[in-house]
Protein backbone atom coordinates (compact mmCIF):
# COMPACT_ATOMS: atom_id res chain seq x y z
CA UNK A 1 0.00 0.00 0.00
CA UNK A 2 1.51 3.22 -1.13
CA UNK A 3 0.19 6.14 0.87
CA UNK A 4 0.98 10.09 -0.64
CA UNK A 5 -0.06 13.42 1.11
CA UNK A 6 0.31 16.88 0.96
CA UNK A 7 -1.29 18.45 4.35
CA UNK A 8 -0.83 21.53 5.97
CA UNK A 9 -1.35 20.55 9.58
CA UNK A 10 0.89 18.09 11.77
CA UNK A 11 0.66 14.23 11.51
CA UNK A 12 0.91 11.81 13.84
CA UNK A 13 3.98 9.14 13.40
CA UNK A 14 2.58 6.04 15.80
CA UNK A 15 -1.12 6.14 13.90
CA UNK A 16 0.88 6.55 10.31
CA UNK A 17 3.03 2.88 11.03
CA UNK A 18 0.05 1.06 12.62
CA UNK A 19 -2.02 1.90 9.37
CA UNK A 20 1.20 0.59 7.21
CA UNK A 21 1.26 -2.71 9.50
CA UNK A 22 -2.31 -3.30 9.99
CA UNK A 23 -3.63 -6.98 9.85
CA UNK A 24 -0.52 -8.45 8.47
CA UNK A 25 2.27 -10.57 9.92
CA UNK A 26 4.51 -10.31 6.56
CA UNK A 27 6.80 -7.36 7.23
CA UNK A 28 9.55 -7.60 9.36
CA UNK A 29 10.52 -4.09 9.24
CA UNK A 30 9.74 -0.71 9.48
CA UNK A 31 11.60 2.44 9.06
CA UNK A 32 10.35 5.83 9.73
CA UNK A 33 11.93 9.36 8.41
CA UNK A 34 10.80 12.42 10.97
CA UNK A 35 12.07 15.68 9.20
CA UNK A 36 11.27 18.54 12.03
CA UNK A 37 11.77 22.29 11.52
CA UNK A 38 15.13 23.50 12.94
CA UNK A 39 15.97 26.51 15.23
CA UNK A 40 13.76 29.41 12.59
CA UNK A 41 10.13 29.33 11.77
CA UNK A 42 9.26 28.37 8.09
CA UNK A 43 7.00 28.58 5.55
CA UNK A 44 6.67 25.82 2.62
CA UNK A 45 4.96 26.85 -0.68
CA UNK A 46 4.33 24.19 -3.13
CA UNK A 47 2.97 23.31 -6.53
CA UNK A 48 -0.16 21.20 -5.40
CA UNK A 49 -0.94 19.50 -8.76
CA UNK A 50 2.91 18.75 -9.49
CA UNK A 51 3.39 17.84 -5.70
CA UNK A 52 0.67 15.29 -5.95
CA UNK A 53 2.04 14.33 -9.05
CA UNK A 54 5.65 13.40 -8.13
CA UNK A 55 5.31 12.28 -4.45
CA UNK A 56 2.89 9.36 -6.28
CA UNK A 57 5.59 8.87 -9.01
CA UNK A 58 8.44 9.15 -5.68
CA UNK A 59 6.63 6.36 -3.65
CA UNK A 60 6.06 3.74 -6.82
CA UNK A 61 9.78 4.26 -8.23
CA UNK A 62 10.87 3.34 -4.56
CA UNK A 63 8.24 0.54 -4.94
CA UNK A 64 9.85 -0.50 -8.00
CA UNK A 65 13.33 -0.79 -6.48
CA UNK A 66 13.15 -2.70 -3.78
CA UNK A 67 10.23 -5.01 -2.68
CA UNK A 68 8.34 -2.71 -0.28
CA UNK A 69 4.95 -3.97 1.57
CA UNK A 70 3.83 -0.55 1.76
CA UNK A 71 5.34 2.90 2.02
CA UNK A 72 3.76 6.41 3.18
CA UNK A 73 5.02 10.03 2.44
CA UNK A 74 3.25 12.90 4.06
CA UNK A 75 4.65 16.04 3.31
CA UNK A 76 3.28 19.44 4.61
CA UNK A 77 3.13 23.09 3.94
CA UNK A 78 1.98 26.63 4.91
CA UNK A 79 3.91 27.86 7.85
CA UNK A 80 5.80 26.26 10.32
CA UNK A 81 7.52 26.93 13.98
CA UNK A 82 10.29 25.48 14.54
CA UNK A 83 10.98 21.64 16.25
CA UNK A 84 7.32 21.21 13.98
CA UNK A 85 7.65 17.81 11.84
CA UNK A 86 7.98 18.72 7.66
CA UNK A 87 8.09 15.47 6.20
CA UNK A 88 7.30 12.02 7.27
CA UNK A 89 8.49 8.91 5.45
CA UNK A 90 8.16 5.71 6.32
CA UNK A 91 8.79 2.15 4.55
CA UNK A 92 7.88 -1.34 4.95
CA UNK A 93 9.34 -4.48 3.98
CA UNK A 94 10.33 -8.39 5.15
CA UNK A 95 14.15 -7.45 5.98
CA UNK A 96 15.31 -4.00 7.07
CA UNK A 97 17.81 -3.34 4.43
CA UNK A 98 15.14 -3.08 1.59
CA UNK A 99 13.17 -0.67 4.40
CA UNK A 100 16.42 1.47 5.25
CA UNK A 101 17.64 1.50 1.44
CA UNK A 102 14.33 2.71 -0.02
CA UNK A 103 13.30 5.32 3.02
CA UNK A 104 16.49 6.87 2.43
CA UNK A 105 15.58 7.41 -1.33
CA UNK A 106 12.64 8.89 -1.13
CA UNK A 107 14.20 11.28 1.13
CA UNK A 108 16.89 12.16 -1.38
CA UNK A 109 14.31 11.72 -3.51
CA UNK A 110 11.70 14.81 -1.87
CA UNK A 111 14.88 17.03 -1.52
CA UNK A 112 15.56 17.14 -5.03
CA UNK A 113 11.77 16.39 -6.74
CA UNK A 114 9.28 17.37 -4.95
CA UNK A 115 8.33 20.83 -5.82
CA UNK A 116 8.32 22.65 -2.74
CA UNK A 117 10.14 25.42 -1.26
CA UNK A 118 10.94 26.87 2.03
CA UNK A 119 11.41 30.39 3.21
CA UNK A 120 12.80 31.34 6.92
CA UNK A 121 10.65 33.47 8.77
CA UNK A 122 12.30 37.29 8.74
CA UNK A 123 14.64 35.64 6.06
CA UNK A 124 14.59 34.35 2.69
CA UNK A 125 14.32 31.54 0.29
CA UNK A 126 16.26 29.18 1.55
CA UNK A 127 19.05 27.49 -1.02
CA UNK A 128 19.24 24.37 -2.71
CA UNK A 129 21.88 21.84 -1.24
CA UNK A 130 24.64 20.27 -2.96
CA UNK A 131 24.51 17.96 -0.94
CA UNK A 132 21.31 16.99 -1.42
CA UNK A 133 21.85 16.67 -5.10
CA UNK A 134 24.98 14.37 -4.37
CA UNK A 135 22.57 12.21 -1.87
CA UNK A 136 19.86 12.29 -4.70
CA UNK A 137 22.59 11.15 -7.77
CA UNK A 138 23.40 7.84 -5.71
CA UNK A 139 20.28 6.44 -6.60
CA UNK A 140 20.33 7.35 -10.94
CA UNK A 141 20.41 4.58 -12.73
CA UNK A 142 22.87 4.81 -15.54
CA UNK A 143 20.63 5.37 -19.01
CA UNK B 1 -0.84 28.93 -22.34
CA UNK B 2 -0.81 28.93 -18.10
CA UNK B 3 2.22 29.96 -16.55
CA UNK B 4 2.91 29.55 -12.94
CA UNK B 5 5.72 30.88 -10.89
CA UNK B 6 7.17 29.97 -7.43
CA UNK B 7 9.11 31.22 -4.93
CA UNK B 8 11.44 33.94 -5.54
CA UNK B 9 10.35 33.58 -9.53
CA UNK B 10 6.55 34.62 -8.06
CA UNK B 11 8.08 37.41 -6.06
CA UNK B 12 10.57 38.97 -8.36
CA UNK B 13 7.53 38.77 -11.65
CA UNK B 14 5.19 40.25 -9.11
CA UNK B 15 2.93 37.34 -10.51
CA UNK B 16 1.95 33.72 -9.51
CA UNK B 17 0.20 32.71 -12.69
CA UNK B 18 -0.28 34.60 -16.00
CA UNK B 19 -2.28 33.45 -19.23
CA UNK B 20 -0.63 34.46 -22.21
CA UNK B 21 -0.68 33.15 -26.29
CA UNK B 22 2.28 31.44 -27.10
CA UNK B 23 4.12 33.63 -29.83
CA UNK B 24 4.80 32.12 -32.82
CA UNK B 25 8.54 30.77 -33.04
CA UNK B 26 8.65 29.86 -30.04
CA UNK B 27 8.75 26.16 -29.57
CA UNK B 28 10.66 25.47 -26.51
CA UNK B 29 11.05 26.04 -22.76
CA UNK B 30 14.22 28.03 -23.61
CA UNK B 31 12.88 29.80 -25.96
CA UNK B 32 9.89 30.43 -23.68
CA UNK B 33 11.81 32.04 -20.90
CA UNK B 34 13.93 34.38 -23.53
CA UNK B 35 10.16 35.74 -24.65
CA UNK B 36 8.97 36.14 -21.25
CA UNK B 37 11.94 37.82 -20.12
CA UNK B 38 11.41 40.83 -21.93
CA UNK B 39 7.48 41.03 -20.85
CA UNK B 40 8.91 43.33 -18.04
CA UNK B 41 11.41 44.37 -15.68
CA UNK B 42 10.31 41.76 -13.11
CA UNK B 43 10.63 39.26 -15.55
CA UNK B 44 13.95 40.10 -16.90
CA UNK B 45 15.05 39.47 -13.04
CA UNK B 46 13.88 36.56 -12.18
CA UNK B 47 14.86 35.03 -15.40
CA UNK B 48 18.23 35.93 -15.55
CA UNK B 49 20.12 33.04 -14.44
CA UNK B 50 19.27 29.86 -16.52
CA UNK B 51 21.13 27.52 -13.48
CA UNK B 52 18.59 28.74 -10.48
CA UNK B 53 15.75 28.17 -12.82
CA UNK B 54 13.71 24.88 -13.14
CA UNK B 55 11.05 23.81 -15.44
CA UNK B 56 8.32 21.93 -15.16
CA UNK B 57 6.15 21.14 -18.61
CA UNK B 58 2.81 19.84 -17.12
CA UNK B 59 4.10 18.66 -14.04
CA UNK B 60 6.79 17.19 -15.40
CA UNK B 61 10.18 18.51 -14.89
CA UNK B 62 11.65 19.68 -18.18
CA UNK B 63 14.64 20.83 -19.71
CA UNK B 64 15.08 23.91 -21.63
CA UNK B 65 15.17 21.95 -24.97
CA UNK B 66 11.49 20.35 -23.91
CA UNK B 67 8.95 21.40 -26.35
CA UNK B 68 6.13 24.03 -25.29
CA UNK B 69 2.62 23.68 -27.15
CA UNK B 70 0.19 26.83 -26.44
CA UNK B 71 -2.08 24.37 -24.55
CA UNK B 72 0.40 23.76 -21.69
CA UNK B 73 1.17 24.44 -17.99
CA UNK B 74 4.53 25.47 -17.67
CA UNK B 75 5.94 26.13 -14.47
CA UNK B 76 8.84 27.95 -13.47
CA UNK B 77 10.65 28.37 -9.98
CA UNK B 78 13.83 27.82 -8.01
CA UNK B 79 15.78 24.59 -7.48
CA UNK B 80 13.24 22.41 -4.76
CA UNK B 81 14.36 23.16 -1.11
CA UNK B 82 11.68 20.48 0.45
CA UNK B 83 11.68 17.37 2.66
CA UNK C 1 19.68 11.90 25.54
CA UNK C 2 21.19 7.95 24.88
CA UNK C 3 17.75 5.57 26.42
CA UNK C 4 18.28 1.85 26.22
CA UNK C 5 15.68 -1.22 28.01
CA UNK C 6 14.81 -4.53 27.70
CA UNK C 7 11.45 -5.12 28.92
CA UNK C 8 8.66 -7.58 28.04
CA UNK C 9 5.83 -5.49 27.20
CA UNK C 10 5.32 -3.47 23.96
CA UNK C 11 6.06 0.20 23.17
CA UNK C 12 4.73 2.77 21.51
CA UNK C 13 6.73 4.09 18.29
CA UNK C 14 5.27 8.37 18.60
CA UNK C 15 5.74 8.45 22.58
CA UNK C 16 9.58 7.06 22.16
CA UNK C 17 9.99 9.81 19.36
CA UNK C 18 8.16 12.84 21.17
CA UNK C 19 10.62 11.89 24.24
CA UNK C 20 13.50 12.05 21.84
CA UNK C 21 12.39 15.18 20.26
CA UNK C 22 10.74 16.98 23.54
CA UNK C 23 11.88 20.45 24.42
CA UNK C 24 14.35 20.84 21.62
CA UNK C 25 14.50 22.84 18.39
CA UNK C 26 17.90 21.83 17.04
CA UNK C 27 17.09 18.24 15.61
CA UNK C 28 16.04 18.38 12.13
CA UNK C 29 16.18 14.07 11.55
CA UNK C 30 14.87 11.79 13.23
CA UNK C 31 14.88 7.80 12.14
CA UNK C 32 12.99 4.77 13.64
CA UNK C 33 13.50 1.22 12.86
CA UNK C 34 11.26 -1.46 14.73
CA UNK C 35 11.26 -5.15 13.92
CA UNK C 36 8.34 -7.00 13.98
CA UNK C 37 8.15 -11.13 14.38
CA UNK C 38 7.28 -12.18 10.80
CA UNK C 39 4.80 -14.80 10.45
CA UNK C 40 5.61 -17.09 13.45
CA UNK C 41 5.43 -16.75 17.03
CA UNK C 42 8.42 -16.47 18.86
CA UNK C 43 10.26 -16.59 22.64
CA UNK C 44 13.14 -14.69 23.23
CA UNK C 45 15.65 -14.93 25.78
CA UNK C 46 18.11 -13.06 26.52
CA UNK C 47 21.23 -12.08 29.10
CA UNK C 48 19.59 -9.89 31.32
CA UNK C 49 23.18 -8.16 32.81
CA UNK C 50 24.95 -8.73 29.40
CA UNK C 51 22.09 -7.15 27.71
CA UNK C 52 21.60 -4.22 29.35
CA UNK C 53 25.77 -3.21 29.58
CA UNK C 54 25.67 -4.49 25.55
CA UNK C 55 22.50 -1.78 24.85
CA UNK C 56 24.64 0.60 26.89
CA UNK C 57 27.45 0.44 24.88
CA UNK C 58 26.21 0.04 21.77
CA UNK C 59 24.54 3.48 21.67
CA UNK C 60 27.27 4.95 23.15
CA UNK C 61 29.51 4.12 20.38
CA UNK C 62 26.63 4.91 17.81
CA UNK C 63 27.00 8.71 19.74
CA UNK C 64 30.64 8.35 19.26
CA UNK C 65 30.51 7.88 15.93
CA UNK C 66 27.85 10.31 14.79
CA UNK C 67 26.78 13.88 15.85
CA UNK C 68 23.65 12.29 17.47
CA UNK C 69 21.21 14.56 19.51
CA UNK C 70 19.70 11.14 21.26
CA UNK C 71 19.38 7.78 20.60
CA UNK C 72 16.69 5.01 22.13
CA UNK C 73 16.97 1.85 22.18
CA UNK C 74 14.48 -0.88 23.47
CA UNK C 75 14.34 -4.65 22.69
CA UNK C 76 11.78 -7.13 24.37
CA UNK C 77 11.88 -10.56 25.91
CA UNK C 78 9.65 -13.20 26.15
CA UNK C 79 6.52 -14.43 24.35
CA UNK C 80 6.00 -12.64 21.19
CA UNK C 81 3.40 -13.12 18.06
CA UNK C 82 3.47 -12.46 14.92
CA UNK C 83 3.32 -8.70 14.33
CA UNK C 84 4.27 -7.86 17.47
CA UNK C 85 6.74 -5.25 17.95
CA UNK C 86 10.14 -6.34 19.20
CA UNK C 87 13.07 -3.50 18.80
CA UNK C 88 12.62 -0.33 18.19
CA UNK C 89 15.79 2.20 17.37
CA UNK C 90 14.97 5.86 17.23
CA UNK C 91 17.64 8.07 15.91
CA UNK C 92 18.14 12.06 16.38
CA UNK C 93 20.45 14.25 14.23
CA UNK C 94 20.96 17.75 13.03
CA UNK C 95 21.00 16.22 9.82
CA UNK C 96 19.52 12.90 8.07
CA UNK C 97 22.59 11.45 7.08
CA UNK C 98 23.74 10.56 10.76
CA UNK C 99 20.48 10.04 11.60
CA UNK C 100 20.07 7.19 9.18
CA UNK C 101 23.61 5.81 9.62
CA UNK C 102 23.28 5.24 13.22
CA UNK C 103 20.15 3.83 13.12
CA UNK C 104 21.51 0.84 10.77
CA UNK C 105 24.62 0.72 12.56
CA UNK C 106 22.85 0.25 16.10
CA UNK C 107 20.23 -2.60 14.54
CA UNK C 108 23.47 -4.12 12.77
CA UNK C 109 25.14 -4.36 16.03
CA UNK C 110 22.27 -5.22 17.41
CA UNK C 111 22.00 -8.10 15.31
CA UNK C 112 25.31 -9.16 16.00
CA UNK C 113 26.34 -7.95 19.32
CA UNK C 114 23.48 -7.97 22.04
CA UNK C 115 22.50 -11.53 23.83
CA UNK C 116 18.96 -12.55 22.73
CA UNK C 117 17.68 -15.95 20.94
CA UNK C 118 15.03 -16.39 19.25
CA UNK C 119 13.07 -19.78 19.44
CA UNK C 120 10.10 -19.83 17.00
CA UNK C 121 6.82 -21.69 18.63
CA UNK C 122 6.48 -25.01 17.84
CA UNK C 123 10.30 -25.17 16.26
CA UNK C 124 13.80 -24.15 17.32
CA UNK C 125 16.28 -22.07 17.87
CA UNK C 126 16.69 -19.58 15.16
CA UNK C 127 20.25 -19.84 13.66
CA UNK C 128 21.78 -16.79 13.00
CA UNK C 129 22.19 -15.30 9.61
CA UNK C 130 25.09 -14.41 7.85
CA UNK C 131 23.63 -11.54 6.68
CA UNK C 132 24.15 -9.95 9.71
CA UNK C 133 27.41 -10.65 9.99
CA UNK C 134 28.02 -8.90 6.76
CA UNK C 135 25.79 -6.32 7.58
CA UNK C 136 27.67 -5.55 10.96
CA UNK C 137 31.36 -6.16 9.35
CA UNK C 138 30.62 -2.93 6.75
CA UNK C 139 30.92 -0.84 10.39
CA UNK C 140 34.10 -2.08 11.73
CA UNK C 141 36.70 0.52 12.50
CA UNK C 142 40.60 -1.23 11.07
CA UNK C 143 42.84 -1.51 14.27
CA UNK D 1 33.48 -19.60 39.09
CA UNK D 2 29.60 -18.58 38.08
CA UNK D 3 28.33 -20.79 34.92
CA UNK D 4 25.65 -19.33 32.47
CA UNK D 5 24.31 -21.23 29.75
CA UNK D 6 21.49 -19.74 27.44
CA UNK D 7 19.22 -21.29 24.25
CA UNK D 8 20.52 -24.85 23.25
CA UNK D 9 23.48 -24.52 25.44
CA UNK D 10 21.40 -24.65 28.45
CA UNK D 11 19.17 -27.41 26.62
CA UNK D 12 21.72 -29.60 25.92
CA UNK D 13 23.43 -29.28 29.23
CA UNK D 14 20.02 -29.01 31.15
CA UNK D 15 21.00 -26.35 33.54
CA UNK D 16 21.09 -22.57 33.05
CA UNK D 17 23.34 -22.31 35.62
CA UNK D 18 26.04 -23.44 37.87
CA UNK D 19 28.71 -22.64 40.05
CA UNK D 20 32.41 -24.70 40.02
CA UNK D 21 35.69 -24.28 41.61
CA UNK D 22 37.70 -23.34 38.90
CA UNK D 23 40.42 -26.70 38.85
CA UNK D 24 44.05 -25.77 38.68
CA UNK D 25 45.50 -25.43 35.11
CA UNK D 26 42.33 -24.23 33.65
CA UNK D 27 43.18 -20.51 33.10
CA UNK D 28 41.53 -19.30 29.27
CA UNK D 29 37.83 -19.63 27.92
CA UNK D 30 39.23 -22.35 25.86
CA UNK D 31 40.75 -24.42 28.49
CA UNK D 32 37.05 -24.00 30.65
CA UNK D 33 35.27 -25.89 27.80
CA UNK D 34 37.73 -28.40 27.30
CA UNK D 35 37.21 -29.22 30.74
CA UNK D 36 33.66 -28.52 31.15
CA UNK D 37 32.74 -30.71 28.18
CA UNK D 38 34.49 -33.64 30.47
CA UNK D 39 31.43 -33.25 33.30
CA UNK D 40 28.61 -34.92 31.57
CA UNK D 41 27.11 -36.14 28.43
CA UNK D 42 25.04 -33.27 28.28
CA UNK D 43 27.80 -30.45 28.40
CA UNK D 44 29.75 -32.72 26.09
CA UNK D 45 26.78 -32.87 23.06
CA UNK D 46 26.51 -28.54 24.35
CA UNK D 47 29.73 -27.69 23.48
CA UNK D 48 31.27 -29.99 20.87
CA UNK D 49 31.46 -27.55 18.10
CA UNK D 50 33.43 -24.80 18.88
CA UNK D 51 32.01 -22.38 15.69
CA UNK D 52 28.49 -22.40 17.26
CA UNK D 53 29.74 -20.71 20.48
CA UNK D 54 29.83 -17.77 21.63
CA UNK D 55 31.49 -17.07 25.54
CA UNK D 56 31.04 -13.92 27.63
CA UNK D 57 33.47 -13.40 30.29
CA UNK D 58 31.79 -11.16 32.97
CA UNK D 59 29.30 -9.94 30.41
CA UNK D 60 31.73 -9.00 28.00
CA UNK D 61 32.55 -10.81 24.86
CA UNK D 62 35.30 -13.17 24.76
CA UNK D 63 37.87 -15.24 22.96
CA UNK D 64 38.78 -18.62 23.40
CA UNK D 65 42.39 -17.44 24.58
CA UNK D 66 40.71 -14.80 26.98
CA UNK D 67 41.48 -16.07 30.76
CA UNK D 68 39.37 -16.70 33.11
CA UNK D 69 39.79 -16.58 36.71
CA UNK D 70 37.98 -18.25 39.99
CA UNK D 71 35.78 -14.92 40.55
CA UNK D 72 34.15 -14.68 36.93
CA UNK D 73 30.93 -14.76 35.77
CA UNK D 74 31.34 -16.76 32.43
CA UNK D 75 28.60 -17.87 30.18
CA UNK D 76 27.92 -20.02 26.99
CA UNK D 77 25.72 -19.64 24.45
CA UNK D 78 24.83 -19.60 20.63
CA UNK D 79 25.33 -16.90 18.40
CA UNK D 80 23.03 -14.44 19.00
CA UNK D 81 19.18 -13.84 17.29
CA UNK D 82 18.33 -10.80 18.74
CA UNK D 83 17.17 -7.35 16.99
Amino acid sequence: MLTTRVQPGPFDLGAEVAVLTAGRSDIGAVVSFTGLVRDVALTLEHYPAMTERQLAAIAADAAARWELLGATVIHRFGSLAPADPIVLVATAARHRGAAFAAAEFLMDWLKTRAPFWKREAGGGWVEAKATDDAAAARWVIPS
Amino acid sequence: MQLLYFAWVRERIGLDAETLALPEGVATAGALLDWLATRSEGHAAALADRNQLRIAVDQQFAMMDTPVRDDAEVAIFPPVTGG
